[in-house]
Order: C-alpha cells, then structure tokens, then sequence
C-alpha cells in the first residue's frame, strides 16, 4: 500500500509540474531552438544578457502580479504604478534634492502606500480588483502627469543611473535584482505561512476565513508587496533611463499578466508559482528581442506575438487534456 | 457538579426572511458529547456557526467557561478552543493533503513565517494512522473522492487539540466502515476530556455515542435530553418532527417491467472494468460498496459526464451513444449527483431558476422564445409543494437554504422531466428523517409510474429497504448482486469487502 | 547581407500614424537608393521598448542608427551610449543630448507660433480681435505640448481672445468626442486648434456632424482629407510638415556620416503653411 | 404563510434590485444632479442626445461584455476588433466598390466570426478568456493594421455616413441602435432559454453541464453575439468619423467592462443584467462630457475620471454592507 502512496504522488508532481509549468518550459524552450536557428546573433553570451536586463524590469513587476492572480485578483495599474514611481524618485532627488537612498526608501514606500490602499479596497471594501486597478490606472498615471506637468524629470545623478545601467561583474545589476527578488519571491510562496495563505485565500476563500487565515490582511499584504515590487521597477526603469517619465511603464501590466498565465498561474486562483513566472518572462523577453533581431516588420510583429501567447498556452492545454480524464 | 464550558442565553440569528435561530438557550458539559438533531433547515449548522464565528448572531449571549464572549469571529474561537468540521467541505483543492490539515495552524521555526513541512508531514502521517487512513500527505486534495476529503477534515480537526469540538453531520458521506473509525476516534477525545457537539440525522448513531441530545424545530430548542431519558427513535422523531411518524421505508410492492437498460462489458483505464448489469422497468436497482470502489463514476459514465475505452450501452434495445449529459437527458436519463454544492445546486440562481433548468423546453413560451414566467412559476411552486421545499418564497437564492432542502430542490429538477431512468447518488444525504421518508415515498411512486430508478448509496438499511436488487462494487468491479431473501446487511459487506455470497 | 553592406536600425515611435509611416517610406525610399539594409523598430510609443530596441541594435553591431525618440529625455542614456559605438541621426522630436550627430525635423514650437501668428491675424480682421480658441491635443507627448505653448506665445496679450484649456484628443474618436463637448458647453467657440492629424480630423467630423458652421479649426498635418476641409472652409489653415523628406534627409545625412563625411548638427525641414489660398497646390 | 412570502419577496426584490444595479443608478444620479448644477449646458436636450450619441458604441459593446463576464469571461479584443470591423466595411465599400449593405452584412459576418473563435478558444481549448482575448487584441490590431497598410480609410459614400450622423427625427441613428440592441439584449438575458444558460454557466458551470446545458455551446453563442454587437459598433463608429481607422477603438474594451462592472455584473460569474449595464454605459458617458463641458484640463481628466468609477463602486458596497448580515 505504500507503493500505491508513493506511485499516486510521484504522478501527482509529474502531474504537477507539467500542468502547471511544465508547457511553457516546453514553449520556451521551442521558442530557444527556434531563434538560435534563426539569427546567428541570438545566442551569444551579450545578447542574452541584453534579454535578461531587458526582462528585468518585467520580471520584478511580474514576482508581485504572480501572488495576486493566485489570490484571484489582478492588477490593472503596475504600469501607471512604475510612472509615478519613477517620477517621484526622479523629482525626490532632483528638484528636492534629496540623497539617491532617501529618495529611493521614500519611492519604494509610495509603492506601497498605493498597493495597500489597492489591498484595502479589495478586501475591506470588497471591490473587484479589475475595478479598483483600472481607477487606479487612470489616477495613477494622472497623478504622474500632474506631478511633471508632463515633462519628464532628467536625472544627472551617476549614482543614480548605476542601479539602472550598472554591471556587477558581467551581469547587470537590474539582471541580479530581479534574480534576486524572483528567489525570496519564490520562498516566500513556497515556504511561508505568508505564502501557505495566498494559496488557501485563492483556492477557497470560505474555507480559509474557517480556518483562521486573516483574508484581509493576507489580501492587503499581497497588494502592497506588489506596489513595493513594482516601486523598484519604476526606480529602475527611471535609473535605466536616467528618467522620471509620466509616459513610462504604459502597457506594463499586460506583459506581467500574460508572463504569469504563460507560466502556469490561474485566474482562477489557488494555483500558481515564481518560477513559472519567470519562464514566462523569459518567454515575453525573448520574443520581442527576437522579433527585433528578425527584423519582422511592426504590423507582423503585433500579430505574431500574440499568435505566440495564443500557441504557448494551446501546447499547455494540449498537454493537460491527454491527461484529464474527460471534458 | 458538572463544568459548564459554553452557554448559550437567547440566542437569535436572522438571516433576511428567515428566523433560523430562535431565542435559543443551550448549554455545553464538559466533557460530554452533545448530539444536535433537527429537521432540515431546523437551525443546527447556524448554531454551530455561530459558535465558530463563521457568522454573527442578532441577539442573545455566548459565556465561555462563565465568561461573556462578545465578539465571536474565526480566530477568536480558535483561540477559546474551539473547532469544527462543517457540513460543507471547506478544502483547498490544489492544496497537498498536509497542507490543508495545517492551513491557518502551520508550525514554524521559532516565530518566524518559515514552515516546517517535513514537521508538518510527520504529524499527518501520525494522525492518519490513529484514524487508519491511507492517504498520502503529499497527495492533492483535489485527487480525492468526496469521502476522503470528508475523512481530512475530521483529520483537520482533530489535529488542532481543540477542547470544543464541532462536527456537522460528519458521517453524511462516509461509510460505514469509516464511521466505525470516527467513533473510536471520538471515543478516544472524549477520554482527553474533549467535549462534542455531534450533529447527524442518523438517530442511530446518537443512541451509540451521545450523552445528551438537543433537538432544534424551527429555530427553537424544543427539549435537551439525557440519552438514558430517550425510550426510542421514534420519541426523538416525533420531537423532530412534532407529530408522529410511521412507516420510515413506505415501499410499495410494484410490477417489474422489461429490460430497459442493459450495460454491457463497460471499461474504463485505471477506474471501473467489466462492468454489466441489467435495469428493468419499474425497478430500483440498489448500488452499493465501499466508498472509492467506482460506483459515481461508474454512473457518471453512464450518464455521459465521463469517457470510457470499452462497452457497450443499450437502451430499450438499441445502442445508444451517450457522449454527454444532454444526450443522456434526451434519451430520458435523469442524474442526482452526489455533490450537492459542487454539481448541484446553481448558488447564483434562485430555487425556481434551479428547478426549471433542465426542463425548459417544457415550460411554455410566448412568441415560441420567451419562456413564459406564469407557466414557469406554477411548475416550480407545485413541485416545491409536492417535495415540501421549505423556502420563503421561488424567488430566494437556492444556497440560502438549509442543506437539505437545498437537496430536495436538485430532485424536483428531475421529477419535472419525468425521466424513464433516474440515477440517484446518494440521494438522502444529510437529509432528516421526514424528509426522508418523503423522498422514499416518492421513489415508490415513480416506480409506479414505470419510472426505474438506480440508486447508490452507502446507508444500508435504506439500500435494503427500497432496492428490489442490490449490485455491490469493489474496486471498480461488480463482485455481486443481491436479490430476494438474500438481501442482508452482512452479504453486502461480504461482497464490498471481496467475500463470496453464496 | 553581403559584408560590404550598410546596415541601419531604426526605431520609431509609433507605425500606427500616418505622419511616421510617411518618414518611414522617405527612409525605405532613400535605403533603396543606397543599397543599405534596413531593420526597424516600432516600440509604439513605449521609452522602455524602444530603448530595448537600441541595445538589440547594438549587439546587433548595426552601422547607424535613426532614432524618432518617443520622449525626449528618457531614451538619452541609451543613445548616448549607442553614440559610442556608431553615428546617429534623429528625427521629429530633438533629444536633451549633444551626442547625437544631426537632428532632422521640424522645429515644432516655431511651426506652432506661425500658425498661431496666422490665427491672430484672423482674428484681428475676421473677428475684430474678440474669439474663444479651443484647444484638442495629446499633452502627454512632449512635441504637441510645443505646439501648444508656440501657439499661445502668439496670442498672447489679445484681451479679447479667450483661450480654453486644452482637451484630450489622441485619437480620433476622443477627439470628434471631445470637440462635441465643447461645442455642447461653449457653442459660442470660433476656433480650434488641433495639434495633430488624428485631433484635426476628429474635430472635422465633430463640426461636421453637428453641422457647426461658423467654427473654424486650424492645426497641424495636412492629409487629403484635410485638404478637402480647406477647400469647403471648415479649416482655416494647416501647417504641413515634410514626413516623407524628413525620413530621406535623415538616411542620407546618416550614410554620409557613415562614409566619414561630416554633416550638419541641425538640418530643418521647413514646414508649409497651407490655406485656401495654396491648398490645390498640396492636392496636386 | 402566504403573507410571509409577499414580505419576503418584496423585500428580495428591493434587495435585488439595489444589491445589483441600485447603487449604480444611485452614483448616476448623484452625478447627474451634480452636474446639472456645475454647468447650465449639461441638461439641455441636444446635450443629452449629444451624450446618448457619444454612450451608444459603448453601449452596443458593453451588451455583449455583460453576456460574457456572467459567464466569468472577459474580452479584452473588443477595441481591436471595432478597428478591425471598421476598417473591414470601410475597405469594402471604398476598396472593393461593394454596396453599402452587402459590406455591412459581411463586415457583421467577420465580427461574428473573430468571436466565435475566441468562444472556441475559450470552450473547446479551455483557454482563460483573458489570454485569448489579450492575444486576440494585438493579433486583429495587428491585421487592421496590415489589411489597411497603417492608412485610415475615408469613406466618402454619403448612405454609409447616415448610420453614424444621422437623425431620426431629433434622436440620432446610433442611439435608436443601441436603445434597440439593449432592449433586446435584455429580453434574451432574462426570457430565453439562452439567457437562463448564460446564467447558468457562470453560476456553476459543472451543475449546468450536468443539467444538460451544452456549455461549450453558450459560450462560444455568447462570444459570437459580442463579436456581431462589436462589429455593429465598428460599423457606427466608422461611419461616425467617415473613416475606417486602424487606430479606432483604443481602450474601448475597458470602457465597456467599467460599465458592464459598474452596472452590477460580477467577474464571480452567474450575476448581472443589461439594465444595470446601461446605467454603467450612461454614468460613464456623463462623465466624459461633463470633463470637457466643465473645461477641466488634460491631465486632471485622467484623476478624476479614476475616481469617479471607484466612488461609484464604493457608493454600491456601502449600501450592500449596510444590508448584509454579516459575511
Ligand atoms: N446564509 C443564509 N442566508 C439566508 N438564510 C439562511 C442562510 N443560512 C441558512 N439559512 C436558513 O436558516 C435556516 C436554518 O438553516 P441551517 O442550515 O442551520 O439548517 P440545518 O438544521 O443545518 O439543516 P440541514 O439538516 O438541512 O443541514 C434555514 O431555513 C435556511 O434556509
Ligand atoms: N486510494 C486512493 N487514493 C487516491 N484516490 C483515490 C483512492 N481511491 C479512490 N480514489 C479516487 O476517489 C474516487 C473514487 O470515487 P468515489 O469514492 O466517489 O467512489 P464511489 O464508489 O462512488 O464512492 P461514494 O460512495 O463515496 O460515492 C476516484 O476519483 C479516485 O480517483
Ligand atoms: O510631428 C508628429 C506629427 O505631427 C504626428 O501627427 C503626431 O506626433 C508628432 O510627433
Ligand atoms: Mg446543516
Ligand atoms: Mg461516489
């Protein structure tokens, strides 16, 4: 009978991994293949290294997205978020001329003063997060606007461009932050009470408040993790671009959200997982390098990656019906 | 003198339209096992929601070792001891089994948020084996059958020390050699001093564990009771019911017909193999066996919710194709499932809404596309009538009503599209004695009708009673059928435990 | 492509507007003509991808870049390091840097105070120097923001001239949107200046449905259909930029630099004032 | 007893019809008035056609986003696909020489046919509709784009213009449209079988399926209606600018989801209505006028519309709350 406990579980992680992430490995990998036969100048030791800082920023964002889609929310307003966020450091060290390290905590706390709030909407005023994120788009990116009066904020701190343009060895800092953060990100998940309660919130709300879960709270602390998350794309971004721009970050949310659903995350919660996540980063980073490098023409480019997106999750499905046993 | 631990004093809860709890006075000894009973819908899983803080009374006081309790929510009766196994399950179906056991509980290193899953998974393994359960931690909850999930619960809530212990009709979905454990095991708590609230409509199983017995009608305490005070069921059930009761199994004798349904060699991989058996017009074929020995799904495949690889079904004569629900509905099949929450009701719909469902294109329509409301509503209000549906009105949300009544919603559904083969899966789970007793009534008449009827069930003496054969599964496999004087309680665990009946 | 062959990166800001798919087809044209192979970029209005775009450039080892800069700060650090390894020209909208090589464009804070100069003058003789201007732009974008403040440099001190705060309009549905609006709450308005295409059109449509008959628009970027506009004078005048000789001159100046010739810092492309008076001329 | 039921169904239809849409007729009152009283333009008859006009192509949209969010899906192409429609019935009238209503009714067969195969993503492939309909917006953007060689489309056909400008009487075309689309739309929500399936699917898609409900049927009837009701709005649209523009529709599907949400519908799926919805249409509508009427500038638009949509959310949850027992 023993043997029956262990055969039943190993097919369970087998089950597990492919049906979760195991296709856009698959996806990714066929995407690899395919490019590095396609252009000569795809894999070499810079050009991958271009893709990775180049995910970064995505990455990071998309660390903070995988936990609130696995507790059924979604955040409309990352990329509204990484404006103000990166306009605020900018204007924090330039016209107030704060040092970059001041400026940088009180950057990262607005991130997470608008994330709490986003949390608090959600849960205590119980609003679909689809609704408050969307507001907060619009709001955030005003806010942003209002703030530069629509100029952008130009940064002539070296220091602070380090964060953005730096190189730790061969490896771009932004690469090693968001590497970095993908790992405690991924501890947190797998291995926290924290973590254990996004799960149970996502996988039955019901049944967790039962069980003594704070919902609320374990709500609000997921949101302000992702505005803190995304508080250190906009400060990277900015770095990166030696710019606090109003205009930044437009459409970032997308990227993030389709880079956790390729990687396996469900909208309709409970399942999810970080290095899904950033298999389906890798996929997005990859996908406009490559279209770039391929020289497909910007109308194509449009289509073919969502024709991409589409394929990549048909595979996964594909996958997870031989499996099931009917529907 | 006996330690009063938990005393209720006028204890209401309104719910819009319904008065569940009634100026309810209750109180709880130390140690003892109190048995809750109840019509449906009399009040008993409000109660104990309200003592877990699930929801918040209107008015009334709850004194905790003779201290007021003033604001009761999940954490607090946790921290005052408190636990419960619900009526509905309340798992995280993606979850690992080890981590539903431990979820708002988890051990940690010392104050940090880090788990301890190893910890954690060596505590199950304890448990299940105290409970004699062969699961594996690692397993997800979702790969479970109802009954498993069911038997994780109580797992769950032994697991968590508590000294007040809730279980809301924990035997409604297990068998009956699980329940055998749940009494040792509840036996062993009450050792250690843990004392029990014991929610069950199976009146027998009060006599075997219970010290005192509440009984609730409507929203009030009719009587508490010590168990040696109790002459019989039927006291109880008069209780219950307010009036008296007879004839709990009213079969009538009904002229079997021909064979309408024949199931011939039907396999499917990893699940049931070699399945064959015979329904004949009229009858009521019962299934029974161990939970996990494949009987839903077997029906399910019938019904066309599941693929197989081999067999053959013939209908009237004539092989049919049942390739999903609808066509099984077209060729007159009706299904009962046995999840009531999960592929029962339609909690966003209303109690008329859910009724009508299947059988729309039996309610009239204007212009030939609107489905006409006053036809609609005369259909749904006769057979909410004729079930005896206790709802406020059509119109109330279906998940608003007790369990029960919920269950006798899902049937009306049925009845209204008079089916020649109805499957019914455990159709009288968690659902009180009177209740009961009208929805046998009911079989007996639409046998008599020429209906046939499968039911599954894992009750015995309700398989005994109102089967005219009985086919027992084990493992996936028929391994006999009962027919006449050889119907008894002990031949059909003989074959659902892999004897020989001979 | 053979070893000997030019390779130039271009990135845009958007392909989804006429005006850039102009200067693109004037770079294709003159790409042709050289022999040079072209890769191109549409980041679609998005700092962060196009400067994407310009390290992909860079591995890529391209000779030249064209850069139409989607924001005139942010993408600098990436095109100042860019500027290390190759020349650079850009397009439309000057960038805060002095590495690039040549700007080719127009200089859109002037062409928005000819305009305005033009509408003054309107006003003073059509309208004895009393109007309400209206204003639908796009102000997330720095250029139209120019054209904005050159616009209202030259109405500035007419006492009778009221000017209304600019309105939303990238698109042309928000655009005909918000210029029924206006017309809704200030029916007494009698000029618009739309800063764009898409804001010009969205306007003429909105007048046209409303049949608004004395409220003129002025604005940039002439299309035929605008010149229709001119002709049945429900728009006053127009300045016209040069997309298709912006996106030529900006490859020729960038193969000569690449050639090792030197090129001019600043090449304007003069922009054309456009009323009824010229209008057949642009028709033909 | 039978006192007891009129009581309680009294009460369950107040409750009903403030728990769903009431506070979303509350916000747009309360905005109505408020704007009545800020600008004497805002309540004059050409004003409120005005208005209606400018509410209808979200409207006709936003009918068929309340289908599909009851049935917990969503659909993010909607913009993309009023460009791509609209550039379809341009391109066949001014491009082909076809005549008005044979474009029309092709043009109606193509937005019918793009959803219908985000229905048989959706149902069949079991794809979120997130993903297919995020695909899906870049993919027919992307075709708009190439089918029109990024060049808007002028349709100078003066017939083709009238569905767009035109009057009947005082009340323009678009608007006698959308009025008709939402009585009807209404009519097969809550009287047809269709509806009660719609319902049905969202509320518990297994129950359903057991009950005979061919669910990848609705789903992919419910994806093909939205497609058609799009096309309509692509249509009105493009005769409105008397353009067929790649560029058109920009962000429409998040104008009709706001609406669609504001109007009572859940993302939970099974709950909503197409009354409630027009009241969504209509809070949204008012508020983009009454930005332009009240002058307010560019970038403050952004704020305040943000906010106004979470106020009228918040305004919604209080009155619930106050009626909930608890939760
Ligand atoms: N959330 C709710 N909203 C409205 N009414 C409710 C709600 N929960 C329960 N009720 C009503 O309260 C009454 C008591 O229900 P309860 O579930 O406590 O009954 P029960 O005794 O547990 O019945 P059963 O044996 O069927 O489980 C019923 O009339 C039911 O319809
Ligand atoms: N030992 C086991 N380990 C894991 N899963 C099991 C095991 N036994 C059964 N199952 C799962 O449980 C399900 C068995 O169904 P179920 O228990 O409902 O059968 P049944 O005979 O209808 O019992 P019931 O009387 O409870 O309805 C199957 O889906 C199977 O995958
Ligand atoms: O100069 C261009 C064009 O005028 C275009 O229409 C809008 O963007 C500006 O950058
Ligand atoms: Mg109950
Ligand atoms: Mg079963």
């Amino acid at each position: 009978m023993n043997q029956l406990e262990n055969k039943i579980s190993f097919k369970d992680r087998i089950k597990n991994f492919f049906g979760e992430k195991g296709s856009a490995a698959l996806g990714l990998i066929i995407l690899f293949v395919f490019m590095t036969f396609m252009s000569d100048r795809f894999l070499t030791f810079s050009n991958l290294l271009n893709v990775a800082r180049q995910a970064s920023i995505n990455g990071i964002i998309a660390v903070g997205m995988t936990y609130i889609i696995i507790t059924k929310g979604i955040d409309l307003s990352a990329g509204a978020l990484v404006a103000l966020t990166g306009t605020v450091a900018a204007g924090l060290i330039m016209n107030m001329g704060l040092p970059i390290m001041i400026a940088i905590i009180l950057t990262l706390i607005v991130g997470a003063l608008v994330g709490s709030f986003t949390g608090l909407m959600v849960s205590k005023q119980n609003i679909p997060p689809f609704i408050v994120t969307l507001a907060l788009m619009t709001i955030l990116r005003g806010l942003s606007f209002v703030y530069t009066s629509g100029r952008p904020i130009y940064v002539s701190n070296e220091l602070f461009r380090v964060i953005g343009r730096g190189y730790l060895g061969p490896i771009p800092i932004p690469v090693i932050i968001a590497i970095f953060i993908g790992i405690i990100g991924h501890i947190v998940l797998k291995k926290t009470k924290f973590g254990r309660h996004i799960y149970s919130v996502g996988g039955n709300e019901e049944a967790a408040r039962l069980c003594g879960v704070n919902i609320d709270r374990t709500i609000i602390y997921v949101y302000t993790s992702a505005g803190f998350l995304t508080a250190i794309s906009g400060i990277i971004l900015a770095s990166r671009l030696s710019t606090g721009s109003p205009n930044a970050g437009d459409g970032a949310e997308l990227d993030a959200i389709a880079a956790v659903i390729l990687g396996g995350t469900s909208f309709a919660g409970g399942i999810g997982s970080v290095s899904g996540t950033f298999i389906g980063v890798a996929i997005i980073g990859i996908l406009g390098n490559g279209l770039n490098l391929l020289n497909v023409s910007s109308y194509n480019q449009m289509m073919v990656k969502g024709l991409v997106i589409l394929l990549a999750v048909l595979v996964n499905n594909i996958k997870l019906k031989k499996q099931n046993i009917s529907r | 003198m006996d330690n009063e631990i938990l005393r209720l004093e006028g204890l209401s809860k309104y719910f819009p339209g319904v008065k569940a709890l009634d100026d309810i006075s209750f109180d709880l000894i130390e140690g003892e096992i109190h048995a809750l009973i109840g019509e449906n819908g009399a009040g008993k899983s409000t109660l104990i929601k309200v003592l877990t803080g699930a929801y918040q009374k209107t008015h009334g006081k709850v004194f905790y070792r003779g201290n007021e309790v003033k604001k009761l929510n999940p954490t607090k009766a946790k921290s005052l001891g408190i636990s419960a196994i619900y009526q509905e399950l309340t798992l995280f179906p993606d979850l690992t089994v080890a981590q539903n056991i431990f979820m708002g509980n988890e051990k940690v290193y010392n104050k940090s948020n880090i788990v301890k899953d190893k910890e954690m998974m060596n505590e199950v393994r304890k448990i299940f084996e105290k409970i004699k359960l062969d699961i594996s931690p690692e397993i997800l909850v979702k790969n479970l059958s109802i009954a498993q999930q069911q038997m994780i619960e109580i797992a769950r809530a032994i697991s968590l020390d508590a000294d007040i212990l809730i279980m809301d009709e924990p035997t409604s979905s297990i068998s009956n050699k699980e329940t055998e454990i749940l009494f040792e095991i509840i036996e062993d708590l009450k050792k250690q001093g843990v004392t029990i609230i014991y929610i069950s409509h199976r009146l027998e199983e009060i006599f075997e564990i219970a010290n005192r017995v509440t009984v609730l009608r409507n929203g009030k305490k009719i009587k508490t009771l010590k168990i040696d005070e109790i002459k019989n069921k039927d006291q109880l059930v008069n209780l219950m019911v307010g009036k008296e009761v007879t004839d709990l199994f009213p079969k009538k004798e009904v002229k079997i017909g021909d064979t309408i349904l024949k199931v011939q060699n039907l396999s499917a991989q990893n699940k049931f193999e070699d399945i064959n058996f015979e329904l004949k017009k009229g009858e009521i074929l019962g299934v029974g066996g161990l939970v996990g020995s494949q009987r839903t799904e077997v029906m399910e495949t019938i019904f066309g919710l599941r693929n197989f690889d081999n067999g053959e079904i013939i209908l009237n004569g004539h092989k049919v194709k049942i390739s999903n629900p609808q066509n099984a509905i077209d060729l007159g099949l009706g299904l009962i499932s046995e999840d009531r929450k999960g592929t029962g009701i339609i909690k966003t719909m209303s109690v008329k809404e859910n009724i009508t469902l299947p059988g729309l294109d039996l309610i009239d329509r204007k212009y030939s596309v609107l489905i006409d409301n006053k036809s609609e509503e005369i259909a749904a209000d006769a057979l909410v009538d004729r079930l005896n549906v206790k709802t406020p009105s059509l119109r109330q949300k279906i998940d608003k009503l007790s369990g029960g009544n919920q269950q006798k919603a899902i049937i009306a559904r049925w009845i209204l599209l008079a089916p020649e083969i109805l499957i019914m899966d455990e159709p009288t789970r968690g659902i009180d004695v009177g209740a009961k007793s009208e929805i046998y009534e009911l079989m007996g008449e639409l046998v008599a009708k020429g209906i046939s009827i499968i039911m599954i069930s894992s009750e015995n003496p309700e398989l005994l009673a109102m089967s005219d054969r009985i086919m027992v599964m084990r493992e996936g496999k028929i391994s006999g059928f009962l027919e006449g004087k050889k119907q008894t309680e002990e031949n059909i665990l003989k074959l659902a435990f892999g004897g020989v009946v001979n | 492509a053979q070893d000997d062959q030019l390779t130039v990166g271009v990135t845009t800001v958007t392909l989804r507007h006429q005006f850039f798919i102009d200067i693109d087809e004037g770079i294709k044209e003159a790409a042709a003509e050289h022999g040079v192979e072209l890769f191109t970029n549409d980041p679609n209005v998005n700092a962060q991808e196009q400067v994407s775009a310009i390290e992909d450039y860079m591995v890529m080892g391209v000779d030249g870049l064209i850069v139409i800069g989607t924001d005139p700060a942010a993408i600098v650090p990436a095109v100042n390091e860019a500027a290390e390894q190759m020349p650079i020209v850009t397009i439309d909208m000057k960038l805060e840097t002095d590495k690039v090589d040549s700007f080719v464009g127009t200089l859109n804070e002037d062409a928005g105070e000819q305009l305005g100069q033009y509408t003054r003058k309107y006003i003073e003789n059509e309208l004895d120097g009393n109007a309400k201007v209206a204003i639908v732009s796009w102000l997330e974008s720095n250029i139209q923001q120019q054209r904005v403040a050159g616009f209202e440099k030259a109405l500035e001190g007419m006492g009778n001239v009221e000017i209304l705060q600019p309105q939303p309009g990238y698109d042309r549905e928000e655009s005909m949107n918000t210029v029924e609006n206006i017309l809704q709450s200030n029916p007494d308005v009698d000029i618009i200046y739309s800063t764009a295409e898409n804001s010009v059109l969205g306007a003429k449509s909105a007048l046209e449905s409303a049949r608004a008959e004395g409220v003129k628009i002025v604005g940039f970027d002439l299309t035929p259909e605008a010149a229709d506009g001119i002709k049945d004078g429900r728009i006053l005048a127009m300045i016209q930029q040069q997309p298709k000789e912006m996106g030529r001159r900006a490859l020729n100046a960038l193969v000569e630099k690449i050639n090792g010739n030197e090129i001019e810092p600043l090449i304007p492309v003069p922009v054309l004032l456009y009323d009824e008076e010229n209008v057949d001329e642009f028709l033909n």
